[in-house]
Order: structure tokens, then C-alpha cells, then sequence
């Protein structure tokens, strides 16, 4: 058990600094938030330099044009990134953390050749669709339909929560194949063009006064049947294949950004208690980013972070409301401004207990699946009820 | 001792619920406040529920119920100033020098009562200078980061520390209707929103947040007729801790509980939508008003034996 | 909406402080906390002196000898007593507090007579058999059988969590009468004669090494018929009967006990933190002890404490660990001897949360009773699931 | 970097559990400690783990086990003063003049190791003077509140600051085990005991206690574990906020975790039968030692730029 970087992790961390040091100073200003074709031309921009410099796809398999590097080298990827306030994934998100990875693992050889090189190079750009308005929690719960119709799926349904939806080219689509199937049977994981006839795509405005998110309201879209991605209902498993390529670094930004936010807030606090809290919340943030390196560790050895990875998100989440909430204590009225950092953060991870597995979800899975307590029931259906 | 809302205050309640959910449902209190807001609240009388004769214990039921609605405005100053000034009246305690000082709804005010050392004082609104915030935490509060605060003449008759207690007297009921109406609006959606095939709210984790939220807002409110009746009638009680203690109270609850409403609303709570986050905002707001929820802890522990 | 108190309320305050005064200083030393003799001694000779002076039975009916005092007479008592230190209810607490008022409200004239004066007079002491080793929340899911015979029901089964189970010459004993019926539907109400042949009684050690309670063992004991109370197979209702005596005072005595700790607490809080979290717990007691006046007020209005007295227990016992919690932060370890009453009391209110409805059931019934949300289901029978 | 345990590593950990469970079951560990616990401890290795060249995080991954079995006696003590003093050692911080003074296991103990400002001395446990509770908190710990501690000899070539330290990483990861004890403990119990005809541990509000229960259990391990790790190799890391940062969330784990186990057992928590208050006790106890939890906070707080 030791904390000591390898000379080779020493050598790639100095490369990138060097890199990073050269390259940040000769980016365009960072475009304004709710300016989308700025974003989308400031986002791809820096995939392809990184692409260029041989740090695109840093998880992804070398044959693929990926860097294939160890865990600890993402895990220095993405703290260096983030220290040096580089920018971030952005609208590559669901391209290459997601999209680009399930078509790895999952995709035909057509498909991974028309998507996989351009996603990397930062030529496309993807969105996500899965949840639905009656499936949140309850993904499996979803009813978009996908019916085979000659060689294309008709696909019916309403989508929300859509990352990026408003610039995505392509989409990765949840739909029911087999509505007669037990609910984690009957559902296929489609590639989605967006500029289908019968997509519409419609902003969410978000707390924060932006739009981050999107409905996608999806009317007999004809979905070529080439676009089917793994089997015909199998797309419960195709779409969780994605997690494993993680390896433990998915909250590294996240940590990275907190801890800032905690060294910035700290000569704001003079109310001694409020000091407390923030040794407290700090205390919090050392030891998730020492889990972090626990699970680096463990999934270069094993291939998956085990409980570790289980519980960060839960972690991470409570112990960003903390601090959000002091920094609301601590700055008082005197920056109510939304544009002030802190607000804003303090807004922005209020979805960190709710997005992607609410805290409440997360405790059931820690409690069902690490300790082993017993499922909740399924309710008697409608009608059935004693 | 009746420590219950007597037949008449029930009445006044009602009728001040009945004035909020007919003329501010929530498309009216979106539009945010203006000098019609005022006029047409003035005219239900909740601002002249003093000069009328009511009691504190009656004007914080009443401001129980704006808070429920989440009605916009310097609704505080307006009982506080009511009929002293003209126009729309705002304020703000002074500023230690060097602090930032903020004020609210300035462009809609007439005056602005500042609240000193000693006394209470009044400064023209429009000799206020001042940036005001492009973006506001809450989108219903216009902020003006005030650059220029003259030093204003002194109201006659107004007695500064009777209008700090009883600013938080209003401010902290304010604050408990917000807290009851989160609990309300967070049980409705859970009743209604089916996850895993039944109401979610039929889960113990959504049912535990929402009774320990329901339990802190009762708690404060209980804390804040408290503080009011003592207000009325100070041979009662301690009237500092009674006040200090209500005003922490409810701003836990205030806050607390629009967190559980967002918390139970999930994806949509964090969408603009929804009300859920017009109360967490506004909840942040009052908070920073008449006393911060540390500041009161600390004085309620200064209130107990060898506590100073 | 007022907190003054009336003149009649003032004219019993003053009576009493100044019969309390004459009283407590006569008093003898109050005994070790498990010389069960002496106390059963101490405490039947303070319910004899209240007798004697007319506050006995506070809420009972006068024609039982009780002093029929509206809520706020109540509370004034409790809150004199407490503040004065005089003796707890202590071993009368089941036959005042339950038992009496039972057979008041659903007792035979005979039942009645043989027990209710004895009760107010401190000549009898009750002990409680209610829960079960495995009917403990689910209390209604009790499995103690009483098979009648003759003039007789013969019950069979183990009790626990019996407060002064050493002692009582007499036992509240709810027992199944109909194991077919649905589980509240078979359970009935019995006097139960602590001598009767068959009943073993075993101390339960504590975490504050005494035993407050017992457990009790029942092998065939033959109970004569006219001990049940009410109708057979009614004792969930019967049972149910004895809160409405409380009016909203029930927990007079501890806030004001809890109070106390905290002003005894302040000056050894020097920590600034330590010191707002003690300004907190002293608002949220302040706030509680208006509610209790809110719920007595009430009660005298309606006869009901409505919300207040369903969230008392939990906002209390929550506050009270909070309470406890801080004083052991406080005292650190230069007073870690049990002995110590701040330690006692944190040791013994961890129970608070406990006793009497956990607060996970407590929020059940908040949850579900005031704010309407959808009971848990039953599970499937083993067997039958899915 | 591998931040996680070697095989080794694994391989001293069962070992040192297999030998807990074997010679320390919970009526083992209730007979509370003595000579003769020291020296079947001592025959396992436990305490010359440093003397026989293991490393700080090899010795913490021992406590844990040790924790986890909740073994009685002044194990910390045993470690820093292996080889250094004759008969059991115990130990304290020297107390601020007028403070209480209070030795654990005083009776048991050869000698005590005083921890000054500059230095560690050593008093002949018979030389230190002073009462035993007669109801130490917890029943294992026997403590004495010391009247007369003589100032003792300079135990030389010990370093005062790293014995302070190593306690607090020794301590925290004794609590770390009982932490992981409590949620085990507690998980059973909720398997196996049924109410409403189902286990208490399918509903969420048990669940939910467990599982958070879990997450401090397992945070406060790693945080332990990178605190000895940076004791072994002090350049990895800022070795002061990592011991405090630890100890905090061990201790605040060990006694939430503890509590969250009486909880969950109901009223069998409340009794002396069931183990969960042994660890509540304890966890009590512990926070004392080498820092309590606010003061670990304040530290942490102070390591951080503008933050002393």
C-alpha cells in the first residue's frame, strides 16, 4: 500500500504539464454559457488538439485510437486537467465517455468504423436519451416503443433529461422492443440520428436560468435497423457495459474542482464554527480523493473498483452539499449574485444528489447489493391489491 | 393561557390564504413584485394589520400565509413603515464600514429605511446609488449592490430594536409558510409520482424526509407564534431568545425543507418549472435578513445562565 | 393566541409550590437506584402524600377520586414538580398513567372498584406485559396465547420490555384470544395477578448496568376470566384508550428535565461551535415546550393534541440526543464516570428514540398518519412470493 | 502507486482477525483486560510490529482487526513503548495545570508514559497517585482520575511528536474496525429479526441508516490508510492533515456507526447483552485519545491557505 507515483506516471504527469502549459495559453475565450454553436466549436476544438497530442480516448483501446493508458494515468489526466483549468469534457460528454465506449464493446464493425474515429477527432458530437418523464428512478420503467417495421425500427416516445440534445448529431436511444418482456427484457440500445423526420427536440431551463438538458419528443421516427446496437433486447446490458471503462476516475473533476472551491472559500471563514465545518467538509474531500486512488488502484488489478466505486457517488455528494451549503453561510448577501462562483456551484450540485441515481437509490444499492439487505417488494399491480 | 389561534385568527388565516391562492397562484407571484404588487396587497390590509389594531401574533399568521404563496416584495418594511413613508418602502440594517450593502427591490421603492445604531432612518430611494445585480440568487428579488448610502434623516417615533424584533418576528413567519408550503407541494408530487410501479412517496426514505420536514416546520412555526405572542406581550417570556430561537428555527426549516422539496421533486426540482427552487432561493434570502440563523444560536446560548 | 397564564391557573401554581415547598423538605433520602424495596417504599409514600393533598390523578375523573384539573392545571403540575425535584411518578407510572385510566374507561364496575382506588392511593402497583421478544414495532403481531377454559384463560407465552416487572402485584397483559382473525383483530386486554403459579420474571441488564425492566415468562397461567377487560378480542382498542388521559402533557417532565441539563451544560461550553450547537438544542426545547402548551391548549379545547402530539416524541427524543451528544463532546474524558449525571443521562436517553415507537415508526406515522402518504405493503406470505 | 493492500497485507490482516475471533469472541472481551491479555497479545505480534520492520500501515491494518474485535487494554501504548518500559505500558498527554488528569488501566500497568510538550517520560505506575471511578464509562476501560503524576525520567530517543501521531493513526484505525463491527453487527441483526412479517433490514429507513453507515466506515478507512501511509513516507502527502483529517472521521465513524447499531438493534441495543453499546462506550472513550474530533477539524481547517 503506498501513495508514491511510479517514475513512468512522474514522466507522463511532467509531458502533460509541459503540454498543458503550452496549449491553454493559446485558446479562444471560453464561450458564453447558453451559446451553443460557440460551445460545440470550443469543445470539439480542444478534443482534436487533444487527439492531436496523443491524449484523446486516454481509456480507449490503442486499435481504436485511444491511448489504452493505466488507470493512474487517467487519474493524472483528469487532476492535471482540472488544475490547470483546462476545459473540460463539455460536449463531448456523451460521445466519448459513453457513446464511444458502448460502441467499442458492443458495436458492429460498420458501426464502429462510421462513429468511434470521428468522436475521438471531435467530429461528432452526441447526446443521450434514456430517461423519460415516467422513468427516472425507475430507468427499466421506460416505454418508448421501437417497433421492427421491414428494415427499420418505428420508434415512439418522449425523452428527457437529454444531455446536449440540442446540438447532438446522434443520440444514444433506450427504447422497448418487447413491450410482453419483463421490463429489464424488453429494451434495445439504438444509435440515433437526430436529424430524423419526427424528433423534436425542446430545452429544459434548469435552476440555474441556463439550459443544460432537453426533451426529445420522438414521433414515429423510422430508425434504420442497421442502427441497433447488440442484440434486440439487450440493451439493458449494453448500456451499463459503458461504467467499466471508468476504472475509478469518474468523479476525479469533480473532487479536483471541489477541493478548489474549499481553498478558495477558506479566507472567506473567520466564524469559528464555520472553520470547523470546512476542516470537516476538507477531511471529507482528502479521504474521497484517497478512495479515488483506492479504486484507481484496485481496477488496474482487477478491472473494477469494487465497493469503492460503489459508494463514491453517494460519498461525493453529500460532502459537495456541505460545502456548498457553508460557502451559502459564509457569503452571506453581499454576493447573491448567481454569476458569483459559489452560487452557482451551490445551484449546479444540487442535481448531484438527484441526477444519475438520487442518494436514496444510491443507499438501496449500497445497502442491497454490498450488505445484502433484502430487496423491496414488488407493490401488488393495480387492481390486485389486498 | 390559550396558546392557540383563537376562532378570529383561523378566520384571518383563511382569508389570507384565500387572497394568496386568488390573486398570487404561482404564474401571478412569477412575475415578480412591482408597485401594483404593493398596492393591491395594501388593499387586503395586510400591511396596516398594526395601525389597524391587530396584534404582532396576527400579522405573523398572515405573513405565514404570503410566505406559503411565496409572494414577492419588501413585504417586511411595508407593515414596518407603514404609513410613514411614501411610496414603496424598502431597507436595510446599516453596513459595518466596509461591507458590501445590498438592497432589495430598490428600483421599485419610494424609501429606503435604514436601520442604525440607535435609531431608524429614511433615505430617499432615488438617492440610493448602487449597481444592481444582473442575476440575483432569487430571480423574484431584484438586488442593488448599493455603492452610495446617504445617512438619511431620523423617522420620528420609530424605535429601532422594536423594528429588528419585529422584522424577524415577520421574516421568520414568512419563512415557516415557505417551509409548510414545501412540505405540501414535495407530499402532492409524491403522491402522484409513480417509480418501481407505486407512489414514491409510499417509500420510507421520500415518507422519512417529508415527516422529519413536516416535524421542523411545525416545531418553528410553534417557535415563531412563540416569539410573536411575547412580541405582543413581553411579561411572557425571554423576547430576545423567544425571537432569536423562532427567526433560527424557521430559516433552518425555510431552508431544509425547499432542499427536501427539491430532493423529492428529483430531475424536476432542479428545473425552473417547478416551484420547488423559488422557495430554495428565497428561503437563502430571508436567511441573510433581520438575523442569520448562526447569529441567533449564538445569542440564544448568550441568553442561558453564565452564557455571555 | 396567548401565553398568560389565568388567574385560577396562578392561584393553583402558587398552591402548589408552596405545598411542595413544605412537602419535599420532609422527604426521606431517596433510595439506590436498584433497591427495588426501598423504591417501591419512596414512591407509593409520594403517591399517598399527593393523595392526601388532593393531586393525585391529576386527570382522572372525580368520581374516581381524581382532580379532574383542566390540561393547564396539568402541565402546571408537572412543570412545579420537575422544577422543584420532587420524586417521579416512578413504580405508579403503569397503574397512574395506564392501567387506572384502562379500567376507567373500560372496565366493570367490580374491576374498577378492586383496583382504581388502590392505584390513586399508591397500595398497588402495575407492571406492563406488553411486547414480545418478537413484537417489538409490530406490536399487534403479538403471539402470547390466553385459550379460555372454563372460568379461566390459560396464557402461555414471553413478555418483555415489562417497566417494573420485579414489582408489580398486577400486569397490564395483552394476549391473543382468535389467532385466526387478522392480527389486530384477536387480541385482548387482561388483568393479569403477578402471583398466579406460572409466571417467571427475569431482570433485564441495561446499558447503564441497572434493570429497569423485565423480561416475563408465562407457562399455563390461569387467569380467571373476569380479568378481562372490555370485550374479548377488543384489546387493541382498549389498549389504544389510555393516550387520550395525556392531554398533551406527556412530556412535561422531561422537557423540563432537558432544560435543566442544558442550563447545567452552559457553563462548560467554552467552544464556540459547542456553544451554538447548544443555542440551537435550547431553541429547539424552547420551541417544544410552546408546542406542549399548543397541544394542551388544544386539548382542552377539543379533547385532541391533533399534530403537536404526534410529533412530540420524535422532535423531542431527536433533540434530546442532540442534547447528549454535545455533552459528552463537552465533558470529554474528565468526567466519563456513569456515575455523572450528565453521563446517565446521555447512556439513558439513548432509549428516547427507541421506546414506546422508534423513530423510524414515529416518521411511519407522521408520514402516513398526517400527511396521507401510502402504508407499506405487506409482504407475500414465504411461500407465495414472486 | 498502489494504494491498496498487498497480498502480504491481506495475509496479516486475516491473520490477525483469525486470531480475534479465535482468542477474543465477545465473553473473551468482556472479562476485560489484564496482564495475561497482554501477553497473549504480545505472543501474536501485535505490539513489535514496528520493532520487527512492518510499516505504520501494516500496524494500522492490525488495530483494525483489533477494533473490529473491540479488544480491551491500552493496545496503543503497547506499540509506542515496545521494548522501551517493563510491564504494560499505558500513557497520557500531560494535562494543561488544573485539567483532570485520567490514566486508563492504571492498575494493570507497569508504567506510564507521559506525553510532554517536548518529550515522552516515563512514571512507575505505582508512583502515580489517584482514584478509580467506580462506573468508568465504559466497562472495559478502567480509568483513574489521577491526583499526584510525578514528572518522570526523559524515555530517551523517543520522539514526542511522532508518538503523538502514530496514536492518532493507531486510534483511529482501532475505531475504523469498530466502525466496519458495528455496521457487520447491525447487518445480521436486521437479517435476521423480523417485524410486519418481514426482515427490519428490507425497509428503507433500516437500509438507508446501514448503508450510510457503511460509506463513513469505509471513507474513514481509507483516510486511516493514507495516514499511515504518509507516516511511512511522509513526502507523499501533508502528514498533519492527513493523521487529523483521519482521526476525525474515524472517531466521528466509530461513534455514529456505534449509535446507528443500538438503533438498529431496538431494544436489545439498549441492553448489556448485545455488544452494540461496548463499541458505543468505546467509541466514546477513544475520541478522547490523540486528539478529539473538533480539535482534528480546527487542525485541518488550519492547514489550508489563510486558514491558521
Amino acid at each position: 500500500m503506498d501513495l508514491r507515483a511510479s517514475p513512468s506516471d512522474e514522466a507522463f504527469r511532467a509531458g502533460l504539464r509541459a503540454w498543458l502549459d503550452a496549449t491553454l495559453a493559446t485558446l479562444p475565450p471560453e464561450p458564453a454559457r447558453d451559446d451553443w454553436p460557440a460551445r460545440v466549436a470550443y469543445d470539439t476544438d480542444w478534443q482534436k488538439r487533444l487527439f492531436d497530442a496523443g491524449y484523446a480516448g486516454m481509456s480507449w483501446p490503442r486499435e481504436y485510437g485511444g491511448r489504452d493508458a493505466p488507470p493512474s494515468e487517467q487519474l493524472i489526466f483528469l487532476e492535471e486537467c482540472s488544475n490547470a483549468k483546462a476545459p473540460y469534457v463539455g460536449v463531448n460528454f456523451v460521445g466519448t465517455l459513453h457513446a464511444g465506449p458502448t460502441l467499442i464493446a458492443e458495436g458492429t464493425d460498420a458501426q464502429k468504423a462510421a462513429h468511434v474515429p470521428k468522436i475521438l477527432r471531435g467530429d461528432e458530437v452526441w447526446c443521450q436519451c434514456f430517461s423519460e418523464p415516467d422513468a427516472g428512478s425507475d430507468l427499466a420503467g421506460l416505454t418508448t416503443r421501437a417497433e421492427r417495421d421491414g428494415d427499420h425500427y418505428v420508434v415512439t416516445g418522449r425523452k428527457i433529461w437529454c444531455s446536449f440534445g440540442q446540438i447532438g448529431e446522434f443520440g444514444e436511444l433506450l427504447a422497448r422492443t418487447d413491450p410482453t418482456a419483463p421490463k429489464h427484457k424488453g429494451i434495445s440500445w439504438f444509435i440515433l440520428p437526430m436529424d430524423l423526420p419526427g424528433i423534436e427536440v425542446r430545452p429544459i431551463e434548469t435552476i440555474l436560468g441556463s439550459s443544460e438538458f432537453c426533451e426529445v419528443f420522438l414521433d414515429e421516427v423510422r430508425v434504420p435497423a442497421d442502427c441497433l446496437v447488440g442484440a434486440e433486447n439487450d440493451g439493458w446490458r449494453v448500456t451499463n457495459v459503458t461504467l467499466s471503462f471508468e476504472r475509478g476516475t469518474a468523479f476525479v473533476s469533480e473532487m479536483v474542482d471541489a477541493m478548489r472551491m474549499a481553498v478558495e472559500l477558506a479566507p472567506h471563514v473567520h466564524d469559528p464554527a464555520d472553520r470547523r465545518e470546512l476542516g470537516h467538509v476538507v477531511a471529507e474531500f482528502d479521504a474521497l480523493w484517497a478512495l479515488t486512488k483506492r479504486n484507481v488502484s484496485r481496477a488496474a488489478r482487477t478491472g473494477d473498483t469494487g465497493l469503492g466505486g460503489m459508494l463514491m457517488k453517494l460519498a461525493y455528494s453529500e460532502a459537495r452539499d456541505r460545502l456548498g451549503e457553508l460557502s451559502m453561510r459564509v457569503l452571506d448577501r453581499g454576493v447573491f449574485d448567481v454569476h458569483e462562483p459559489f452560487v452557482e456551484e451551490r445551484l449546479r450540485t444540487l442535481s448531484l444528489t438527484i441526477a444519475a441515481g438520487t442518494s436514496q437509490i444510491q443507499r438501496n444499492i449500497v445497502g442491497e447489493r454490498v450488505l445484502g439487505l433484502p430487496r423491496e417488494r414488488a407493490w401488488p399491480a393495480p387492481g390486485t391489491e389486498g | 393561557m390559550h396558546f392557540d389561534l383563537t376562532d378570529d385568527q383561523e378566520a384571518l388565516r383563511d382569508g389570507i390564504r384565500a387572497v394568496c391562492q386568488g390573486r398570487f397562484p404561482s404564474e401571478r407571484v412569477r412575475e415578480g413584485f412591482d408597485r401594483e404588487t404593493f398596492d393591491a396587497l395594501g388593499e387586503t390590509g395586510v400591511f396596516s394589520l398594526i395601525a389597524d389594531g391587530f396584534s404582532w401574533a396576527d400579522a405573523s399568521i398572515a405573513f405565514e400565509e404570503l410566505g406559503r404563496a411565496v409572494v414577492p416584495g419588501p413585504l417586511v418594511w411595508g407593515v414596518l413603515a407603514h404609513g410613514l413613508v411614501d411610496g414603496v418602502p424598502t431597507g436595510l440594517d446599516r453596513p459595518a464600514p466596509g461591507a458590501p450593502a445590498m438592497v432589495e427591490h430598490l428600483a421599485a421603492a419610494g424609501a429606503v429605511l435604514v436601520l442604525d445604531a440607535d435609531a431608524v432612518r429614511v433615505v430617499p430611494a432615488d438617492a440610493v446609488a448602487g449597481v444592481a445585480l444582473d442575476w440575483p440568487l432569487d430571480p423574484l428579488t431584484p438586488v442593488t449592490r448599493v455603492t452610495d448610502l446617504p445617512t438619511g434623516e431620523v423617522l420620528a417615533g420609530a424605535d429601532v430594536t422594536r423594528w429588528r424584533r419585529a422584522g424577524a418576528v415577520l421574516t421568520a413567519a414568512f419563512q415557516v409558510g415557505m417551509a409548510h408550503a414545501c412540505v405540501e407541494q414535495a407530499t402532492a408530487y409524491a403522491l402522484d409520482r409513480r417509480q418501481f410501479d407505486r407512489p414514491v412517496g409510499s417509500f420510507q426514505a421520500i415518507k422519512h424526509l417529508l415527516a422529519d420536514a413536516l416535524v421542523r416546520a411545525e416545531v418553528a412555526r410553534t417557535a415563531v407564534h412563540a416569539a410573536a405572542v411575547t412580541l405582543d406581550d413581553p411579561e411572557v417570556g425571554d423576547l430576545d431568545r423567544a425571537i432569536s430561537g423562532a427567526k433560527l428555527l424557521a430559516g433552518e426549516a425555510a431552508l431544509k425543507n425547499a432542499k427536501a422539496s427539491v430532493q423529492v421533486h428529483g430531475g424536476m426540482g432542479f428545473t425552473w418549472e417547478v416551484d420547488a427552487h423559488l422557495y430554495l432561493k428565497r428561503a437563502w434570502v430571508t436567511n441573510t435578513a433581520f438575523g442569520a440563523p448562526d447569529a441567533c444560536a449564538d445569542r440564544v446560548a448568550a441568553t442561558l445562565p453564565g452564557g455571555a
